[in-house]
């Protein structure tokens, strides 16, 4: 790998987003994941390398110290935010198509339910393993989500509930969704929610965290 | 901040079961006058809430709080609390929650009538507001059906009113997740404290009409939440022991407004509650394992008069329901209370001792609550001129306090944790003691799309 | 009987954490060596069990193991003993025990190598040989598998033996529900008695032989199913406490054959044992009532070694699974004794003490279990010559402390309750010392197509 | 109702079985129900009075007593045995058909399980309530209740099961009676069956206790 691209997977796993950024202190004032991802560019680096070669494996060393429990959310939050100013950079490449997501995920609390801490932390993570994340937000019925799969037909969908009165609500969110798209994947989770239950509203996959949903994508993916 | 000085100073006098201002209820349940009781909290097993099922739904209440309180008779228990706390459906269509206190009423009064058995209902409505983003915490058309469940929920039995209000959760959210504490001062010293003002003064208005009992809010959102996700590594526990102090400004605006207690359970800022107010209060830990993990599960009944086990689902255990099984284990922790209670200071102190030495040193979430650091964290809690200031000095002083068990060899905390030590202290001597000069340094900070100032009377 | 003399005869030396003879197992705990440890027990949800579903049963016992043990390291726990009560199908194909034994001492491995967490599996097949009726103690094929899963899965892991082995059930199960307490005394201080020397004869056989610890047998079927009816109403308290009480001396057998304890939680003759051999047991109280409901929930635990649950099944609760909350509960318990046990003997005395007032008056069945009551029942159940005149004595001195506590105003019974004294009296008195005497009067009495004499070698 | 019928009533209320019985006390050297019985008979009562005016209401009382806490079990043993002393008198007139039991009653305990005390209280409280009982023990298997259901092809089936492993067993027979008589009534109980979980495996009906199991046969045989 690169020096720059090096450079660039330690700005990501450290979460320096821009030269202006104070955190973390180790890096203050040098090049951030911003800068560094233009200068690559600028060098004629492949933005594919940049994407598969430092963002990625960045955030999945990330996911990977989360996991094990070596670094706090706000850490990860940082890494994503810098994650998001070197994509600022490569947006163009993006709407080209020279480079591409490994797939789109919707992702949503549904109706009914508020929490969502747990659906965020999926999402950032999800995207940090190279998705294109679409957030519907909390309180999401099955029309909201049928639209959006209109919108990006292969996408993936996570479902989040915490309630054990609003997880039920995912059983018809599901049936909604095989109606309209009988081969569209979904994914559920939440604290209350179980393989059994998975099972039982034909829903795909349960993902106990957002790892393991990563890894099911990602087997999906390839 | 009404309270200038403390009504209990002496750690000693924080004391389980005791409370300088007892509550005394309807049925004769005296909480704090010298007598634990139980706290018993409840909901639905996995089932969707509407006019198909609604029956099955009230079924499930009737069963809870008939095996409930035959369980606690054939234990002798000296009197119960159910609280029942309300599922938005149930807010959201206030007919739907009066029935069930109904229904549970009716059951407290047949075990009081042909038992003597004594117990309340604690009613604790949902804060719809948190449906609209940003929050119209004035404004909203979903407080009327709020203080409609209120009004209503009393007259059918309800003598006990809480809620664990949200004003400023839509800031504390990303800042928990952020450890950004100066934005969790911002979500709990000025949006909070404001928020509280506001929606006290009806529930109060409320209660007092019916000359029934307004309890207490718990920073649920904020402090219960930060210890949740500490529990799960992922945010550290000094930071939520933080957040747990700063939420005292805020909850406490309840009993300025004229709650009288019990305060309610999962927040835990009930000790410092009580040490600056003389109210009684709840708390939960180790029984309230089926709701969450807990790092205090000893100390946290250390002063406490209700003790609660948070949450259950009315599924089947071994032995019988869920909600039996709770209130059985409620039931005789309260029990060795009572005994310690009954065989006078000396007893309650070693008691507490053995409950506080069970867990003081193993989190700084722990070691806040021990009397002696509630009691000097209360003292600077009521120092200063402003919510802001009084939440800043309590934090600093939390800060001191952690530090120096660090300091002396009794707590060990791992370098991810006490990293955040320094910079914590640092964001909160950042921080002015005027609110108005707070406001002005963290609006520029903040992404204001997410809140509207005017609701919050700004 | 073997025991002639009380190894602790003081109530003060009876105490939780300490026992005279502790067990230290493979990875250093040190049973009744100080110290209280938490003993988790745990069963399967609704679900058979067969081929198909064998590698989803492998799974829950895994997910059970690890979520237990990363609770308790995350507690600070001293160590754990997770208990593996098998269910049927696990000791009549003794191949599922063994997997699902090597997969729990996998995990068990795993945390005491990386992280110095100490934990031990109790391995406690089932009897089977009540599949057959009458039942044919000693000629069954059905020992077979029984020994196999015993010395196999002590090869996979398992470092504690136990079992609830069932000898003189066939009779008991009707004298339980006719309260016939000559028939419960044939079929424990007769029958039991005679299969317990047979069944531990072999068990500590096999122990021995592997370096492994035979740990004892709790009478379930006889006292806990006592107390379960009692609980229910179904049949008089005061019947079940004197269950309890004869159930010592089929229980203690297993040491007089060389088990060396801890003993098993449910059937409460633990305390009994303890005071006798000087063995460190395990108790079950409040924090199993996840299990059955208990009359006696704190005062189980005043001389306890092992503190456990009985049993909850694999179900998630709002926190998490079932058994993760249950160890979280028991651990927040045990750390009370151990804080105690650390404070020395006045600080254990006066918790212990709050124990047994909490419960001790409040039924037959817990005033059986008080130190001062546990160490004079001891005494008369080893004066005699018979394990039927001990029994005997061991009960009527039962009686005597109930009926005491009765006249002294300190316990209060029901009529109904105390009409069943006379008759117990009356019906014990007309027992004669000797066991043959005792079978000869007998006979007659009883249905013998229901067992088998030449089975108990009659 | 007759001073015979009265004292009927009240042998098996107290269980009095027969006059060399030494319970109850109060009892003493009193005729018991099968002296009682065979005296009302020799007087000309007409059998079905006597069950129906003497017997059964004796043994409500008794399971009303019982389910208020009012006796323990014991007692109730003793009354249903004082009962069986009264229908060996009987036992011609159910012969000639000129009285009959309200209907049978089938139970048992699912393969693989032992637990019988619960199970067999029910039968108990059944039987008392004037049901013909048909008790096959325990560890009973879907062939064993569909031959019992071949010899009594109107009885009412009760299945019991104690443990989490076997009440799922009890699907597999509610299946099999199913198959070959689709329209026998099924009543499950024991401490870890619900509601839901009767549904569930299409049961007819789930009782907690032996008092709702007798209301509810009492409601198909009227
Ligand atoms: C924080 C919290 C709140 C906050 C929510 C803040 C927010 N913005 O989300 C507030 C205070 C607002 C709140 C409100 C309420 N809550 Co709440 N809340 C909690 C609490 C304490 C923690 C939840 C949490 O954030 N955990 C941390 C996150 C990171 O974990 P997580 O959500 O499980 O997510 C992880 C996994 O599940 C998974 N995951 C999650 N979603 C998805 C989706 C996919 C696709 C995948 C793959 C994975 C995945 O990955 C995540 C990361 O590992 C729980 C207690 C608990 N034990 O869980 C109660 C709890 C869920 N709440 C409860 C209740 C009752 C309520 C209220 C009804 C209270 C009331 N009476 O007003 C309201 C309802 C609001 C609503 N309409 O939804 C109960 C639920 C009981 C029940 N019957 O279901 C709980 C269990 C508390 C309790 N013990 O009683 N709550
Ligand atoms: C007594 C008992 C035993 C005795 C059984 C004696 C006997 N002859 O029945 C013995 C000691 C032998 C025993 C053995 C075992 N037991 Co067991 N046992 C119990 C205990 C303590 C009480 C059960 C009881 O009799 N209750 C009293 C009766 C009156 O209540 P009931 O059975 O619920 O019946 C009432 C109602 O349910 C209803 N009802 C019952 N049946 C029916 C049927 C119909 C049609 C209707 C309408 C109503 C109805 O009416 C009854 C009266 O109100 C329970 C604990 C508990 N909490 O229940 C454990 C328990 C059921 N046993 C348990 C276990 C694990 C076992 C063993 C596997 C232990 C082992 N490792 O060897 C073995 C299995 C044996 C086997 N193959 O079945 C577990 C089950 C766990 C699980 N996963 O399911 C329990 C829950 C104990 C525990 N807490 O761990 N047990």
């Amino acid at each position: 790998m690169s020096e720059i691209l090096e450079k660039l997977f330690e700005a990501v796993e450290f979460g320096k987003a821009d030269k202006a950024s104070p955190f973390p202190p180790q890096l203050k004032g040098q090049d951030g994941a911003n800068e560094l991802t233009k200068n690559a560019l600028d060098a004629d680096v492949d933005p594919k390398d940049i994407l598969e070669q430092a963002l990625i494996p960045a955030m999945e060393r990330v996911g990977k110290k989360f996991s094990e429990q070596k670094i706090f959310v706000p850490q990860m939050l940082m890494s994503a935010k810098a994650m998001g100013a070197s994509m600022v950079q490569l947006k163009p490449f993006f709407a080209s198509g020279k480079i591409k997501e490994k797939g789109t995920f919707i992702i949503g609390t549904v109706k009914g339910d508020l929490h969502d801490i747990g659906k965020n932390l999926v999402s950032m993570i999800v995207e940090g393993g190279g998705w294109k994340i679409v957030d519907l937000g909390v309180d999401v019925s099955e029309d909201k989500f049928l639209e959006k799969i209109d919108e990006y037909p292969n996408a993936v969908i996570g479902l989040s509930a915490l309630l054990t009165t609003t997880m039920v609500n995912m059983e018809d969110i599901v049936k909604a969704i095989r109606t309209k798209k009988p081969d569209a994947r979904v994914l559920i989770g939440g604290a209350p929610i179980n393989d059994d239950f998975c099972q039982k509203i034909g829903a795909d996959y349960y993902a106990a965290d957002p790892q393991k949903a990563v890894e099911y994508l990602n087997k999906i993916a390839s | 901040m009404k309270y200038k000085n403390l009504i209990i100073s002496s750690p000693q006098e924080l004391m389980f079961g005791k409370a300088p201002s007892p509550v005394k209820t309807r049925r004769g349940l005296i909480i704090g006058g010298g007598q634990v009781y139980s706290e018993l909290n409840f909901t639905l097993p996995t089932m969707s809430i509407n006019s198909n099922t609604v029956k099955r739904v009230n079924e499930h209440y009737r069963e809870i709080a008939e095996g409930a309180l035959e369980r606690a008779l054939h234990l002798n228990s000296k009197g119960v609390v159910l609280e029942f706390e309300t599922l938005l459906e149930m807010t959201k269509t206030p007919q739907i929650g009066v029935d069930i206190v109904s229904i549970m009423n009716e059951v407290c009064e047949k075990y009081y009538q042909k038992h003597g058995l004594a117990s309340e209902i604690r009613l604790t409505p949902n804060d719809l507001r948190e449906f609209e983003r940003p929050a119209k915490q004035r404004t909203s058309e979903l407080i009327a059906p709020m203080m409609e469940l209120f009004e209503r929920g009393m007259e059918a039995g309800g003598d006990l009113v809480s809620i664990e209000s949200t004003g400023g959760k839509e800031v504390s959210d990303d800042a928990l997740m952020m450890c950004d504490i100066k934005a969790i001062m911002f979500a709990l010293s000025v949006l909070g404290v404001r928020d509280m003002q506001f929606l006290w003064k009806k529930i109060v208005g409320l209660a007092n009409k019916q000359g029934k009992i307004a309890a207490g809010d718990s920073a649920c959102g904020f402090a219960n939440t930060a210890m949740v996700l500490a529990e799960k590594k992922y945010i550290p526990k000094v930071f939520a022991a933080l957040v747990r102090v700063i939420s005292v400004v805020r909850s406490i605006v309840a009993m300025e407004e004229g709650a009288v207690g019990p305060d309610k359970d999962c927040g835990y800022e009930g000790p410092f509650l009580k040490a600056i107010t003389g109210i009684p209060i709840s708390m939960e830990g180790k029984t309230a394992a089926c709701a969450h993990f807990s790092p205090i599960g000893n100390i946290a009944s250390a002063c406490t008069d209700l003790w609660s086990n948070e949450s259950v689902q009315n599924i089947k255990l071994l032995s019988g329901m869920a909600p039996t099984a709770y209130m059985e284990q409620l039931e005789y922790d309260v029990r060795l209370m009572n005994v310690a209670l009954k065989g006078g200071d000396q007893s309650c102190q070693l008691f507490q001792q053995l409950m506080v030495d069970s867990d003081v040193y193993t989190d700084p979430q722990a070691l806040v609550l021990a009397p002696e650091n509630v009691i000097r964290i209360s003292k600077e809690l009521l120092k200063g001129d402003s919510y802001v200031a009084n939440a800043k000095n309590g934090a600093l002083a939390t800060l001191d306090i952690i530090e120096e068990a660090i300091a002396s060899g009794q707590m060990e905390l791992s370098e991810m944790e006490t990293a955040y030590l320094p910079i914590l202290r640092e964001d909160l001597n950042s921080i002015p003691d005027s609110e108005s000069e707070f406001i002005d340094m963290m609006l520029p900070l903040m992404d204001q799309s997410k809140f509207i100032l005017e609701e919050y009377g700004l």
